[in-house]
């Protein structure tokens, strides 16, 4: 049983939470086979798309993202992506110039929304990329967020 | 011990409306500390969400999703009074898991 | 003729004029609060923060609105305060204005563990300057294309040299820091911020 | 004399002359829309949760919760309490706010010393701070209600007229007073909007929105420590927790914040 059959089978993370604490499974062991360590140490787009599975990607204006042009403090910058394209299950954030490119990458099954908000880190201003799996191929929108110095500054 | 989420989930039309805040630092193993040693990257790895024996959201994060991560998300199929579970894993193997009950539109 | 209507002003506010206004409860008060509420912090900054000079205490008593004579009075006391570099050189770099213009480290209790960083002005916080930072305060004027029509000649810089070094010489309880005065600033990093506002090459001054 | 002339139309010259700033409102539209977009989800509410817990948890040398503690309106009640502080308290004879009433019940029902329950007033990343939750769940309670300190017992009176003073002196480095960034409408540091916490109108907008989930900082910062880091960023050395100051200057600004309403807790930059 791999780590997902696992969360769904207890519905939860009983059964590995029984598993670590009976010392069968080692944390690393549960964890590495379920994050993608290789797509997370990307540091370009074109290589985290590689990462991920993609041959490439085109730039698609059925991805919808709602952010601030400009963020007052770099720690905390809502992003929301929503996606047009039939048969979206997947939605990724990457970001140009943090050290790491990839951010996120959510899996939507069938029933969910493509659609998804969350808040991200950015070390400066850059781009931000949303990045679709639709129908085996990748489609992606970008934008600017410029980052600010807020507060007293310095 | 993980402080609990916080989850609302609530009927939007037919779909159900997910919002959730995590207690979690999302240490990026970048930042030093105060006496100028580097603290180890501690952050939440993977999430999934599951609704009737049925997983409606799964993400896995890298450390540049902010503190206290915020989510928010909607699905199809929930009624008011279903429970939600929101699991999430970071990278030490620490676990947690919270209950919601769905509510009306509000 | 300036100086029988500064000596008609002064008559009309007798105890504005030679003295400041009287103590009183509330402010002596005020001043053992105070004392009692910073007891545990560095105490070369306690040092420096527990009295106040001529002008920080006839601001915070005139609450930054002082009458036309102690006004003047200020000002003029202030003004012997600054000293222009002997070299005469009043212009520096405005890459380096710039750098300083942005840096708001400094005197802060927390910067104690980095001694060797120079402090920084942190104009911005405060002024509009270089069009390409649009995260300016506007607690000060903007000084966008300050040079642009003054000029750089002599009488300007030395004017601006001044207005940094320190403040109160030319607006009486003016918010702004007296940089020269209290070092928070060396005369090298004054000079950058001259360049900054008048140099024409400048992107203040684009 | 002709020096001075010079001087004086030098000072002309650079403020009547000043430009128009440029691109203003789109930046500060973005910024608002920025604030927006983080609302739907205010990390305090974690806070929130924990204090209220914490509230109810055993804790301390007595090994006794908090609920008991008398924050004004009786032993026990915590909805409306924050919407009446800072007050005169009896029974130490002292102007408290809801930290350093916080830190009265913690000596008094739990058997704390006071050095213990002031030690950890602020959180850090990776260090909690029970009494920062705790105050962020007891002004909670008070959300939506009208603010309305009672301001009239002397002692409270004094406190107003000893923090008027404290507000408007100026010193240090940067001569600076809190008068410095608040004393004026419509004024920004940075891009950040500054209150004049004399003006009611602004004063009721602000000062009812702490404890606040600051972003900058990535916790919940309560009114202490908004003051703390004032002064900090003032080049003052550090304001002690729960000191005179403190309280004074949060008398003198509760008085122009009454009639507002309680909006903690906030969320900011």
């Amino acid at each position: 049983m791999d780590r997902r059959e696992a969360l769904k089978a207890g519905g939860g993370t009983g059964v590995i939470a029984l598993a670590l604490a009976a010392g069968i499974l080692k944390p690393e062991d549960v964890f590495a086979a379920d994050w993608n360590k290789a797509a997370f140490d990307t540091k370009s787009f074109a290589d985290t798309v590689k990462a991920l599975g993609g041959g490439g990607s085109s730039e698609s204006d059925q991805i919808l993202m709602t952010t601030p042009d400009i963020a007052e403090n770099g720690a905390v910058v809502p992003v929301t992506v929503e996606s047009r394209l039939p048969g979206t299950r997947r939605i990724a954030i990457l970001i140009e110039k943090n050290p790491n490119t990839l951010s996120a990458d959510f899996t939507l099954p069938e029933g969910t929304d493509p659609f998804v908000t969350t808040r991200v880190k950015m070390a400066e201003t850059s781009n931000v990329y949303a990045l679709v799996q639709s129908g085996g191929k990748f489609y992606h929108a970008a934008k600017e967020i410029k980052v600010t110095i807020g507060g007293c500054g310095g | 011990m993980p402080d609990p989420m916080r989850i609302r989930a609530n009927m939007a039309g037919d779909k159900v409306e997910v919002r959730v805040l995590m207690a979690h630092e999302m240490e990026t193993g970048l930042r030093k500390d105060a006496s100028g040693k580097p603290v180890p990257a501690h952050f939440i790895q993977n999430v999934s969400v599951d609704h009737d024996g049925k997983t409606v959201l799964s993400a896995q994060w890298g450390t540049s999703i902010s503190k206290n991560p915020f989510l928010h998300f909607r699905f199809k199929g929930g009624k008011p009074g279903d429970k939600i579970k929101i699991t999430w894993v970071d990278n030490k193997g620490e676990t947690r898991s919270d209950e919601a009950t769905i509510a009306a539109a509000s | 003729m300036r100086s029988a209507a500064l000596f008609v002003a002064c008559a009309a506010l007798v105890a504005g004029c030679t003295t400041p206004p009287p103590e009183n409860d509330a402010r002596r008060e005020a001043q053992a609060a105070f004392e009692r509420s910073f007891t545990h912090g560095n105490k070369e900054m306690f040092a420096r923060v527990v009295g106040q000079d001529d002008v920080q205490a006839l601001c915070s008593r005139y609450r930054n609105r002082p009458p036309a004579d102690v006004a003047e009075r200020i000002q003029k006391s202030q003004a012997a305060t600054i000293v222009y570099p002997a070299d005469g050189k009043l212009m520096g770099d405005w890459r380096q204005g710039e750098k300083i213009a942005e840096d708001g480290f400094g005197l802060r209790f927390t910067d104690t563990n980095q001694p060797n960083r120079p402090n920084g002005g942190n104009c911005y916080a405060c002024h509009q300057l270089a069009p390409h930072e649009v995260s300016y305060g506007t607690l000060g004027p903007s000084l966008y294309r300050f040079g642009r029509t003054r000029g750089s000649g002599e009488a300007i810089q030395r004017y601006v040299y001044g207005k940094v070094y320190n403040s109160e010489a030319f607006t009486a309880c003016s918010g702004m820091p007296r940089f020269g005065l209290h070092q928070v600033l060396t005369p090298e990093q004054i000079r950058h911020v001259v360049a900054l506002l008048l140099d024409p090459e400048s992107p203040v001054n684009k | 004399m002709r020096a001075l002339a010079a001087t004086v139309g030098a000072v002309a010259l650079v403020f009547c002359a000043s430009v128009p700033a440029q691109d203003k409102d789109v930046t500060q539209r973005e910024i608002e829309r920025y604030r927006e977009l983080l609302a739907e989800g205010n990390p305090a509410d974690l806070a929130e949760a924990k204090g209220e817990e914490l509230w109810k948890t055993k804790r301390g040398p007595k090994q006794a919760s908090l609920e008991r503690c008398d924050l004004g309106l009786g032993a026990g009640v915590v909805k409306g309490a924050y919407a009446r502080l800072p007050r005169w308290f009896a029974d130490t004879d002292r102007v408290q706010d809801l930290e350093s009433r916080l830190v009265t019940c913690m000596v008094t029902l739990q058997g704390f010393t006071e050095d213990e329950a002031k030690k950890n007033p602020f959180s850090a990343p990776g260090r909690g701070s029970p009494i920062e939750d705790i105050a962020t769940y007891v002004a909670g309670a008070s959300k939506g209600m009208k603010f309305a300190p009672p301001l009239e017992h002397p002692k409270e009176l004094e406190a107003f007229r000893t923090g008027e003073e404290l507000f408007y002196r100026r010193a240090g480095p940067h001569d600076f007073s809190c008068a410095t960034c608040h004393g004026d409408n419509g004024k920004r540091i940075r891009l950040q909007d500054l209150p004049k916490l004399t003006d009611p109108k602004e004063a009721q907008k602000v000062f009812t929105t702490w404890p606040a989930y600051r972003v900058s900082q990535g916790s919940v910062r309560t009114m202490q420590h908004r003051l703390y880091d004032c002064y900090w960023q003032m080049r003052h050395p550090q304001l002690d927790y729960v000191s005179e100051a403190s309280i004074d200057l949060q008398v003198f600004m509760a008085k122009y914040a009454s009639g507002g309403t309680v909006e903690a807790p906030g969320l900011k930059r």
